[in-house]
């Protein structure tokens, strides 16, 4: 790791003069998690950093600084989001240096304080040959990696950064994973439909509308217009009520239907942990069953719901 | 080719009228390496009176066979007989109607499935064997044979229930018949109607119809009439003098089956083929075509 | 906002099973209603006197009325809020006939319905805004597609209108099918001698700009200004040059090229004019079958052309055409009658065409107008025809009536008689159709004085027979079979929709049938209009028809054109989209799904913004569905008036 | 709520003003008898629905929702259905999700002359939602949107809409 970190700064510290800002990861407050870090200044490089706690997709940060010529670091899964942002011409290529890297798994904090049991307390850990060492108030343990990865790992489509300017490091296959964890839209399809919906309910009722998975996503490139607060549409109503908070999820979802690459940022950033992710698989599952189609693979393509084909070969239509 | 084996159905006329379309057939499926196992005990399809009648009662004629064949592990039911086929196809053709299977199934009190898939010999030789199969296998290629195809009215007909070859211009027999060796003319009355089901009633229209046929065949300058019907082939070569007192023609043109040819192309001779089976006698024209097939008359 | 709303008994229509005084008594109930009663017609002079009345009364500045389906009175009231001083947008309809009492006789279920279909019209009307019209300048040049009977006529009309006329042409010469045909019904008079003259005027008018070997490659634009494209092929001759002399034709050695012109009976040669009519009159080479083309040798047509205008290097040239309107006049083709087998599937020589057959007796065709067997040459005598070859046929996917084939059938058996006296014609048909001016009266002179036998059924089978043919058909008036010995068989084939017509439509933005002919704007009402503003029908392209209706539609097409064109600046509907430009982050996406091309993004402060061609946006409302922020906003069909009509019924 | 208790259910039509709602007016002249329970709200395209106008109407109780728009390659607009088929497809795929039995919405083209054929949708469908019930509603919320529901609820609209209920009973 730490040569690849060496690689990485390396390159970065050549391409800088040439750039406004370089976006990568530094050490953050609790050291399960790393944080942004936008380097501007070469002293800024010594505090980047690269291992699987560099879970979040940086590629959000981008469309705000459109404009500006951008260097971004990239694990295989935030290159699909900057594939999208660039499709969607939100994001413009030649502005934009792209550190790719090869990611063995990003880790998910909340998982690995449960199977290490160790709470909030953690004081220090370490990643080494595949194991995460934990010291914390309840002393030290060690967990395999994969026991602490986010679920988006599990259905990884390439972990090596594309497209991208400069390779750190060799290619490689995703991490090799078994026994997926059981994702919410599981359990939800083993219910009823009144039972879902009362699901809903109840996950929604706990929803603080902090709006937080609405600025960790990539694609949710509306800014200050989101149609979630707005009067003119007034597409949903500030009452505190589940209702009104499903219907903003819906419409996230059905926002980036197409487009969503399932980053997983959105579900990441939720305070209280709600699965808001549920919708967008199901989304994209009849999206690929329908237009055969992958968000966030090829720069080329038109998302499929500003496209369409006269004779739509997998659509079956009711006959009445 | 994938193994196939069938549900032999021959048909009332295959152990009588046409014995010899029933023997060559076998033959050539044998060499051809079709498995075919008779269906045990099996009856009547009913052939034209009984779909004539009653629906209900032709179809569970037919249902019975089906149903027996259904539980002999087959890839499928194969009949050489036209009108056999249709009746079968037709059959199952009408119990896609759910009313209509239950009926049939209470008239049997059994379960029929009838979902085997059902073809004519000549489809299955055509689909599975293959033309060039059956190019190989032909030794002694028929060379110098001129023959008019003739189809019959019911070999395609109606298309949605037969599913197999162009109704108005089929090209099986054409395709097979040029593959081992003979010439095969340009023939417009291939799938006329010859007057099969008036044979014992309606001489006269026999007479006409199938007269055409031998008269079309004759001007064409065919030496020889190739069939894939026990009804057709009876009417133009049994019938063939009567015809020729009735209009006052002259023909002698041998009717043959086309398992006949191709067994005879195979270099297969004798007893199987059964040539000898033939009313217009097909010898003095096999001869002339050269000593190989000469021998036909041994 | 003050609401009127309008109840209408329309006689018993309504009131017979909905109570309108309790919708009216409702509606008061409802968000800034301040005047609700019901009416007994709300249509007629005191109906409207009494909307003007109450709007002026109670200070309405908007009105409801609830009666029949907007699409029957919508205008006339709107009109009614003008003459009372509102703005004309300022008014909604709730159709409580059509929708309501007309399909449920439960009176007081539709009351209740009645009265929520009042209160979402009163929830949309809440928030429509006053528009107007603008204005835009018009293009007063018209293009016309397709250079047949109907398109001549379009430009003479439009050109004698004083409009400057685009008249493109896919073949080499204009005339379309007319100019194939020898006499046309009922009159048996010569097609070309009156189609002819036609020709020359086009050639001759000088507000005519003439394209022929040439297609439309893209339309781009609106009403009033539209951009198209035109292809014109390389005919391998300077037309500026080439005289129509016609030595190159008699000198090219390719003299087998297949002859387009004649329906492929008999041939041509590689560089021809198509036919002595011919308008343009200028040679073309079909680089097919031409030597120097294909091998690179030859070059017999250089040496004799007098006007050197022989250029083997020439190439489709793109001509850009700017006209305000087009009319389209593509046509017809024929039923290609080789998919009946019964017919010989194409396999008999002496099996043709109706339009072949036209060119059999016509004088300036291949047999000089002798009537031939394309097989031997000799001349047939018993002629057989097939009337309904690819016409009323589910089967082969044209259950449609070609219409004329009656007609040009019965013509033929007569022109048959006039070539061959001793000849006798047979016809199989279906039904006689013959709903003209002196056209039933023409069939019946072709049965009782040309002694044409008209047999009624079809035909089973076409069969060769000792060089002639045997048709075997049925007579169902007699009820039994016949059978026919004949030298000729014509096919009367049936009109399909001209080869690549939905491709232009695409590109024109019209819409078409299943079966490729051009949707009209509406079938009674509208006949030439298409549903795209600016561009008109004539002829067989909107459905197949002979060549008076063909004449009448391109004249009416033009008078359509020409009142368009009678103003100087058109009104463009207001009930389109527009951009709240700080809502808008420039994502495209409006643009990405937009039919018509309408948003184009541009600069504003140095950021990307989509902003709406008034002109060109037909209020489809596409847009708005896609904008995820909802900066882009269809008037009059707004986010939060489709929003405010679902929270009406559906109060959580 | 307005809807006739036990007698009708909450349906609402979204239907294009060229196709569709020519159809449901073929309908009328036809004097095609027919449910009771649809509200239609007429739009200009179906190009012109927004997936997101059904979940709104499900989430305020709607029992079904039904969209009709021209038969692919009729819509007056020339591409508006064309998108509107991909985007209904995909809310196909939501609504099951969000606990939305999907068998409450269905999307269809009816043609301005196809009258029996609306009918003959109409029938079908109302009685297809009927075979459902009435869809399941929220019954948390906090304190504040009980009161504001108690606030809109007595709201003039509504109070109007709760009498000619009561003329119905």
């Amino acid at each position: 790791m730490a040569s690849r970190l060496e690689e990485l700064k390396a390159a970065v510290r050549k391409a800088l003069p040439d750039l406004d800002v370089v976006i990568a990861w530094a050490a953050g407050p609790n050291s399960l998690e790393h944080t942004p870090l936008f380097i501007t200044s070469e002293a800024e490089i010594d505090l980047m950093t690269w291992d699987p706690r560099c879970s979040q997709n940086l590629a959000g940060y981008l469309p705000g600084l459109r404009g500006k010529k951008v260097g971004i670091v990239a694990k295989g899964c935030d290159a699909r989001s900057i594939t999208e942002l660039l499709q969607e011409k939100l994001i413009d290529r030649g502005q934009l240096t792209i550190f790719g890297l090869h990611c063995q798994g990003a880790a998910d904090p909340e998982k690995i304080r449960a199977v290490a049991g160790c709470g909030n307390e953690v004081e220090s850990a370490e990643i080494a040959d595949g194991k995460l060492t934990i010291v914390s108030r309840k002393g030290t343990c060690a967990i395999g990696l994969e026991n602490g990865l986010l679920a988006k790992c599990f259905r990884c489509t390439g972990a090596d950064a594309q497209p991208c300017d400069q390779f750190i490091g060799e290619h490689g296959a995703p991490p090799a994973l078994t026994d997926a964890p059981e994702t919410a839209l599981d359990r939800l399809e083993a219910m009823g439909m009144e039972e879902r919906f009362r699901f809903w309910e109840e996950q929604m009722s706990q929803c603080i509308r902090c709006y937080a998975c609405r600025s960790a996503c990539p694609l949710c490139v509306c800014q200050d217009h989101c149609a979630a607060q707005s009067r003119e549409p007034h597409w949903v109503d500030q009452t505190d009520h589940p209702r009104e908070k499903l219907m903003f999820q819906a419409m996230h979802a059905l926002h980036t239907a197409g487009r969503c690459t399932e980053c997983g940022e959105c579900e990441r950033a939720c305070p209280v942990g709600l699965p808001i992710m549920t919708m967008k698989l199901a989304l994209n599952r009849q999206i690929k069953t329908l237009f055969d189609y992958e968000a966030g693979i090829d720069p080329e393509k038109t998302p499929p719901l500003f496209q369409f084909r006269e004779t739509e070969e997998h659509i079956k239509e009711r006959k009445w | 080719m994938t193994r196939s084996r069938y549900a032999y159905y021959p048909g009332c006329s295959g152990q009588g009228t046409s014995r010899e379309y029933d023997s060559s057939t076998r033959a050539m499926c044998q060499d051809l390496g079709f498995e075919l196992i008779d269906i045990p005990d099996w009856n009547c399809c009913g052939s034209t009176p009984a779909h004539a009648v009653d629906h209900l009662l032709s179809a569970s004629l037919v249902a019975r066979n089906l149903a027996i064949a259904e539980d002999m592990d087959v890839d499928g039911i194969i009949t050489p007989c036209p009108s056999c086929l249709k009746n079968l196809k037709t059959t199952q053709h009408r119990m896609l109607r759910p009313e209509f299977h239950a009926e049939v199934q209470k008239v049997l009190g059994r379960v029929v499935r009838a979902d085997l898939p059902i073809k004519s010999v000549l489809q299955v030789l055509v689909e599975d064997a293959g033309i060039e199969r059956i190019a190989q296998e032909s030794t002694a290629p028929l060379t110098g044979l001129k023959v008019v195809p003739y189809y019959g009215c019911i070999m395609n007909r109606p298309p949605d229930v037969m599913r197999f070859d162009d109704p108005e211009n089929p090209m099986a027999l054409d395709n097979i018949l040029t593959a081992i060796g003979i010439e095969v003319l340009p023939f417009a009355l291939k799938t006329d109607c010859c007057g099969a089901s008036l044979g014992t009633t309606r001489r006269d229209v026999v007479a006409r119809l199938s007269g055409r046929v031998l008269d079309a065949a004759a001007a064409a300058g065919a030496d020889a009439i190739v069939t894939a019907c026990p009804l057709c082939q009876m009417n133009l070569d049994m019938r063939q003098a009567q015809i020729n007192k009735a209009n006052g023609s002259h023909h002698r043109l041998p009717v043959f089956y086309y398992s006949q040819l191709i067994m005879l192309a195979a270099g297969q001779l004798g007893e199987r083929i059964g040539l000898d089976k033939l009313c217009v006698s097909p010898f003095s024209l096999l001869s002339s075509l050269g000593s190989q097939t000469g021998e036909a008359r041994s | 906002m003050n609401i009127g709303v309008f109840v209408c008994h329309c006689g018993s229509n309504i009131e017979g099973t909905v109570d309108t005084a309790a919708v009216a008594k409702a509606a008061m109930g409802y968000p800034e209603v301040v005047f609700a009663t019901d009416t007994m017609y709300a249509c007629s002079e005191p109906g409207q006197a009494g909307i003007i009345e109450a709007v002026r009364n109670y200070e309405l500045d908007g009105v409801v009325v609830a009666s029949c389906t907007p699409r029957m009175h919508e205008t006339t009231f709107r009109r009614t809020l003008e003459r009372a001083g509102l703005n004309r947008y300022m008014f909604e309809m709730a159709n409580i006939r059509e929708h309501v009492s007309w399909i449920g006789k439960d009176r007081a279920a539709n009351t209740n319905k009645a009265a929520e279909l009042v209160m979402i019209a009163v929830e949309k009307l809440r928030q429509n805004t006053e528009l107007t019209a603008g204005e835009f300048s018009i293009n007063k040049r018209v293009m016309i597609i397709g250079g047949g009977v109907a398109g001549i006529q379009a430009a003479l009309d439009c050109a004698d209108g004083g409009l400057e006329v685009v008249l493109v042409e896919r073949e080499p010469s204009i005339g379309g099918k007319m100019s194939k045909l020898d006499k046309t019904f009922p009159t048996v008079d010569c097609s070309s001698c009156i189609l002819g003259p036609r020709m020359v005027d086009i050639s001759q008018n000088p507000n005519i700009t003439l394209h022929t070997l040439s297609e439309v490659e893209s339309v781009d634009g609106f009403v009033g200004n539209f951009n198209v494209k035109v292809r014109r092929k390389a005919a391998y001759v300077d037309w500026t040059l080439c005289t129509g002399c016609g030595e190159c034709a008699a000198k090219c050695p390719s003299k087998k090229t297949p002859d387009r012109f004649n329906e492929f009976v008999g041939t041509t040669t590689a560089i021809n004019i198509p036919f002595p009519q011919a308008i343009p009159k200028k040679a073309s080479i079909n680089p097919a079958a031409c030597l120097m083309l294909t091998k690179g040798k030859c070059g017999a047509c250089v040496k004799v052309c007098p006007a050197g205008a022989i250029q083997f290097t020439q190439e489709d040239e793109i001509v850009t055409e700017e006209v305000g309107a087009i009319i389209v006049a593509t046509g017809y083709d024929l039923f290609d009658f080789t998919k009946y087998g019964e017919y010989g599937g194409g396999r008999y020589p002496d099996v043709i065409t109706s339009m072949q057959y036209e060119r059999l007796l016509s004088a300036s065709g291949p047999t000089e107008g002798h009537i031939k067997r394309p097989s031997d040459g000799k001349e047939p005598k018993d002629i057989v025809f097939i009337q309904c070859v690819g016409s009323r046929d589910k089967s082969i996917g044209r259950p449609y009536c070609s219409g004329f084939c009656c007609m040009y059938t019965a013509k033929q058996t007569i022109l048959t008689k006039d070539h061959i006296p001793d000849s006798q014609s047979y016809v199989f048909y279906m039904d006689i159709r013959s709903p003209g001016k002196g056209y039933d009266e023409f069939i019946r002179r072709a049965m009782e004085e040309y002694g044409a036998r008209y047999i009624r059924g079809r035909v089973s089978a076409i069969q060769p027979k000792g060089g002639r043919y045997l048709i075997k058909g049925v007579n169902t008036l007699m009820g039994d079979q016949v059978e026919i010995e004949a030298d000729l068989v014509v096919l009367a084939v049936g009109a399909e929709a001209s080869k690549g017509a939905p491709e232009l439509a695409e590109k024109l933005r019209i819409s078409y049938d299943s079966y490729g002919f051009y949707m009209e704007g509406h079938p009674k009402l509208k006949p030439v209009e298409t549903n795209t503003a600016g561009i008109y029908l004539a002829g067989s392209c909107q459905g197949p028809k002979d060549i008076p209706s063909s004449v009448a539609q391109g004249g009416a097409a033009a008078s359509k054109v020409l009142g368009l064109f009678s103003k100087d600046k058109l009104a463009s509907d207001p009930q389109i989209s527009s951009v709240t430009l700080q809502r808008c982050i420039g994502c495209a996406k409006c643009q990405s799904v937009c039919p018509f091309g309408a948003i184009e993004m541009t600069e504003f402060r140095g950021m990307t913004k989509a902003s709406v061609i008034a002109t060109v946006c037909q209020g489809c409302g596409n847009c708005t569905s896609a904008c995820p922020q909802g900066a882009i906003q269809l008037s009059h069909f707004t986010d939060n008036q489709i929003l405010a009509e679902v929270n009406a019924l559906c109060p959580y | 709520m307005s809807v006739l208790e036990g007698k009708e259910l909450r349906i609402i039509g979204f239907l294009c003003n060229w196709c569709s709602y020519g159809g449901a007016d073929t309908a009328g002249v036809g004097r095609f008898a027919q449910p009771t329970d649809l509200r239609i709200i007429k739009l200009p395209c179906t190009g012109r629905i927004n997936p997101l106008f059904v979940v709104r109407a499900f989430l305020n109780g709607a029992d079904g929702v039904l969209v009709s728009g021209c038969h692919p390659r009729d819509c007056h607009y020339t591409e508006g259905n064309f998108y509107a088929r991909r985007r209904l497809e995909v809310l196909r795929a939501l609504l099951p999700v969000m606990g939305i039995d999907p068998a409450r919405f269905e999307y269809t083209w009816v043609s301005a002359s196809e009258g029996q054929r609306w009918r003959t949708v109409v029938e079908k469908f109302t009685e297809q939602v009927h075979g459902l019930g009435p869809i399941p509603a929220f019954n948390s919320g906090t304190c504040l949107d009980a009161c504001l529901s108690t606030a809109i609820s007595s709201a003039p609209a509504h109070a109007a809409i709760g009498e000619t209920h009561g003329l119905s009973t």
